[in-house]
């Protein structure tokens, strides 16, 4: 399971260019953060109102005035900005956000998502993710392939409710890489050591190949 | 004018809040919350409340208080994720629930505060926040219509004030309490620090003290943590 | 006429109470600041993004980056703040102010106000009169009764381009003060040596009168 | 990363403006305008631009001198009085008008740069303004609907930034500038001074550098002021 984080945030990274402000979602996209590369000048925004977040704080720096959306203490790095709610958001969807990286629930072949609520479980709140769906200019999900029971995440059409229609644009997994397009879902990249084979059985949705893959 | 809109108990400053009012607070998680206010509301007992904020609190602080003391009919919020009592109550019908996206929330609270009545956003089209709401295509995209929330009372808290209710915020405290001072018929500040009038430059003033009607000098400020994350060494 | 001005400021500055926040339009209604009482605390409000304008400054003080919304340069007061006009009319819009007291060519008995456009004539535009006339909590229109011809500015209804309908609170001219309510247009005051048989000669518009007067 | 935005000549700022460009631009009257992108801009002597701001400058200042030059199509602002040139252009049929009340345009322009296509106001109801809007009522009252506004190029005047494009404005030279840097999809602003990275107090930023793509230094500021008013002695 930590191997294939690892390898869902490693190729994540990727997508981040130098002089982009970027939005990580809670959970594993937040992993994402440790491995941008330090000559890199990325501006990662909070929506709790911090464009310019730092690293996790010594213990004697530890400010409870200072969090991030997830409610972790952090820092903030020299040329941070701070803002209340209301202008993060008009940041995010006024489409001033370069890319979000977020988690993901389910992913369907139209680009759909899903990530907020599971019906019959507990309802926590769908947050920022509504918001950033259509707001950042790149959408970037990042997820394992399959879930504990082995079925694929990667579906024709998302069981669960949505937290937006057609908004993903890039879909990692520990198996492959998808791009989704005005022609629909493309295989971009296979993981280290996966096979085309492995990702079509473990994918329910329909999806076209790179023309590079083949 | 040294006293201007300073009160000087938290009982006075919530005197007027009655059960039924609607209440928009302050913070996010736990940072930046109105610790004092909440205490004060759940010492006066006031119940049927309905309350915007974009969280409520954890099971022993914050908003919390108030459902454990089953003060609040009614919650809207964008995550409720850190309450188990929450989850209770909800399950068991006996609190109203409405789920907004936080960027919705926020602008929400602005449009209220700005005389706004409603706006348009692509956040939630298509999903279940859509539901029962007007939708309209501007330039080939379809948006929602969502409306401007304005309360009976904003509680917020700030850094600093002065007597003419200019506020001043910190760091990420800050949040969602500018916009919802702006969206009270009467807002409440508590704030760590009082200055005379004059202190604040007029460059750096946050919320200008004409959304704000009651000033109150908090004290004992616990400022829960909910994730201590500190650096590996 | 700089008696007519007079009679009317005069009497318009009894409208301000003790710490009411207050937007006072160009021309006559700037006027009334230097009469506000001292020991009240006012705030006038500057709708390119200042409350709290103070007197206008001496010749070492003047700065060029700090003006009225007549452009005049000005000084601030001890508490004053500045902000940013999307911030300057939520505050006007959201109903922040207590008392706007603004110029007027036309009222009718409605309440409509005109004041900012004569057809076939430059049009200068609205500036912030449209918003303040919908956000602040009370409207006084100040303005002289008749015009240069002799005709009156009270009408039964606007013969120029509306700036807002039903909006007018109060209407203080060098004769009378006028109330607008549910019940329609209220004559409340007679200026000092003005019969009411001037005023009815010079009104065009339909009043009842306030008991208290007869 | 020193360089960071700051770009070397108002040349290069403006490089790539284009005739028939939407130009958003910051100001009110000739208090916090940006003079030397507007000289720059007369001197490339671009086209049939089309120009949202709150004001059109004096006949030899500011905006007055794109119409003096006949570089602008379309004048989207909310006063226009100060200008004698304008009402030639504007009688004789040669530049389009379209006036908007000061708050609607303020708030147009922030839900441009916030991504609000439309929201409702009162302001304009029952007048020329609301000729061909939609119209709504809430709770009763009727209200306007006003689309949002986002420029090919904003430009802004600032008082200090710091090559992220942080910025911060002084005094009622801040005006319309923060919401108009908000609404450019390229935001151009010219300051009086740049800091280094990180001497910008985080708490006091106006307008984060996220908004800014170019930061450029601005030189001679004439800071012209129309209405010299003094206290008598």
């Amino acid at each position: 399971m930590a191997d294939t984080r690892t390898k869902i945030v490693q190729r994540a990274v990727k997508e981040i260019q130098d002089g982009m402000n970027v939005n990580l979602g809670i959970g594993m996209p937040t992993l994402v953060a440790n491995m941008i590369p330090q000559e890199y000048n990325v501006l990662l925004q909070s929506e709790n109102g911090l464009l310019g977040i730092g690293p996790y704080p010594r213990e004697d720096e530890v400010d409870p005035d200072l969090i991030n959306a997830g409610k972790e203490t952090i820092t903030t790095i020299p040329g941070a900005a701070f803002f209340d709610s209301a202008e993060s958001f008009a940041m995010i969807r006024g489409g001033h956000i370069d890319l979000a990286i977020l988690g993901g629930m389910e992913v369907s072949e139209q680009g759909d998502l899903a990530n907020w609520m599971i019906p019959g479980k507990m309802v926590k709140g769908m947050g920022g993710a509504m918001d950033l769906v259509h707001g950042a200019k790149r959408i970037v999900v990042v997820m394992e392939h399959v879930n504990k029971h082995g079925e694929s995440k990667v579906k024709k059409a998302c069981t669960l409710p949505l937290t937006g229609q057609r908004v993903v644009d890039c879909l990692i997994t520990e198996l492959a890489v998808f791009e989704f397009t005005s022609e629909g879902m493309v295989l971009t990249e296979l993981q280290e050591g996966v096979t085309l084979e492995e990702v079509v059985r473990q994918t329910e949705a329909t999806f076209t190949i790179d023309p590079a893959l083949q | 004018m040294k006293k201007g809109k300073v009160v000087s108990s938290i009982t006075e400053a919530i005197h007027d809040i009655q059960d039924g009012a609607t209440l928009v607070v302050g913070g996010f998680g736990l940072c930046g919350i109105p610790e004092n206010l909440i205490v004060g509301l759940q010492e006066k007992g006031v119940t049927n409340l309905t309350v915007v904020s974009n969280n409520c609190g954890v099971d022993d602080w914050g908003l919390g208080l108030l459902l454990a003391n089953r003060q609040i009919k009614k919650m809207v919020a964008s995550y409720v994720g850190e309450n188990k009592l929450f989850e209770q109550q909800f399950l068991s019908g006996e609190l109203e629930v409405e789920l907004v996206p936080q960027g919705t929330l926020a602008e929400r609270l602005r449009a209220g505060g700005a005389g706004i009545p409603a706006f348009y956003t692509a956040s939630g089209v298509g999903t279940l926040v859509a539901e029962g709401k007007e939708q309209k295509e501007f330039d080939g995209r379809t948006y929602i219509m969502e409306r401007g929330i304005v309360g009976d009372f904003a509680l917020v808290k700030a850094w600093k004030a002065d007597p003419l209710g200019n506020l001043v915020f910190r760091k990420t405290a800050r949040n969602f309490n500018p916009v919802v001072a702006t969206a009270g018929k009467i807002t409440i500040a508590e704030v760590e620090e009082i200055v005379g009038i004059g202190e604040l430059d007029p460059d750096e003033i946050h919320t200008p003290g004409v959304y704000v009607q009651r000033v109150i000098q908090g004290s004992h400020y616990q400022k829960r943590i909910e994730r201590l994350t500190v650096a590996k060494q």
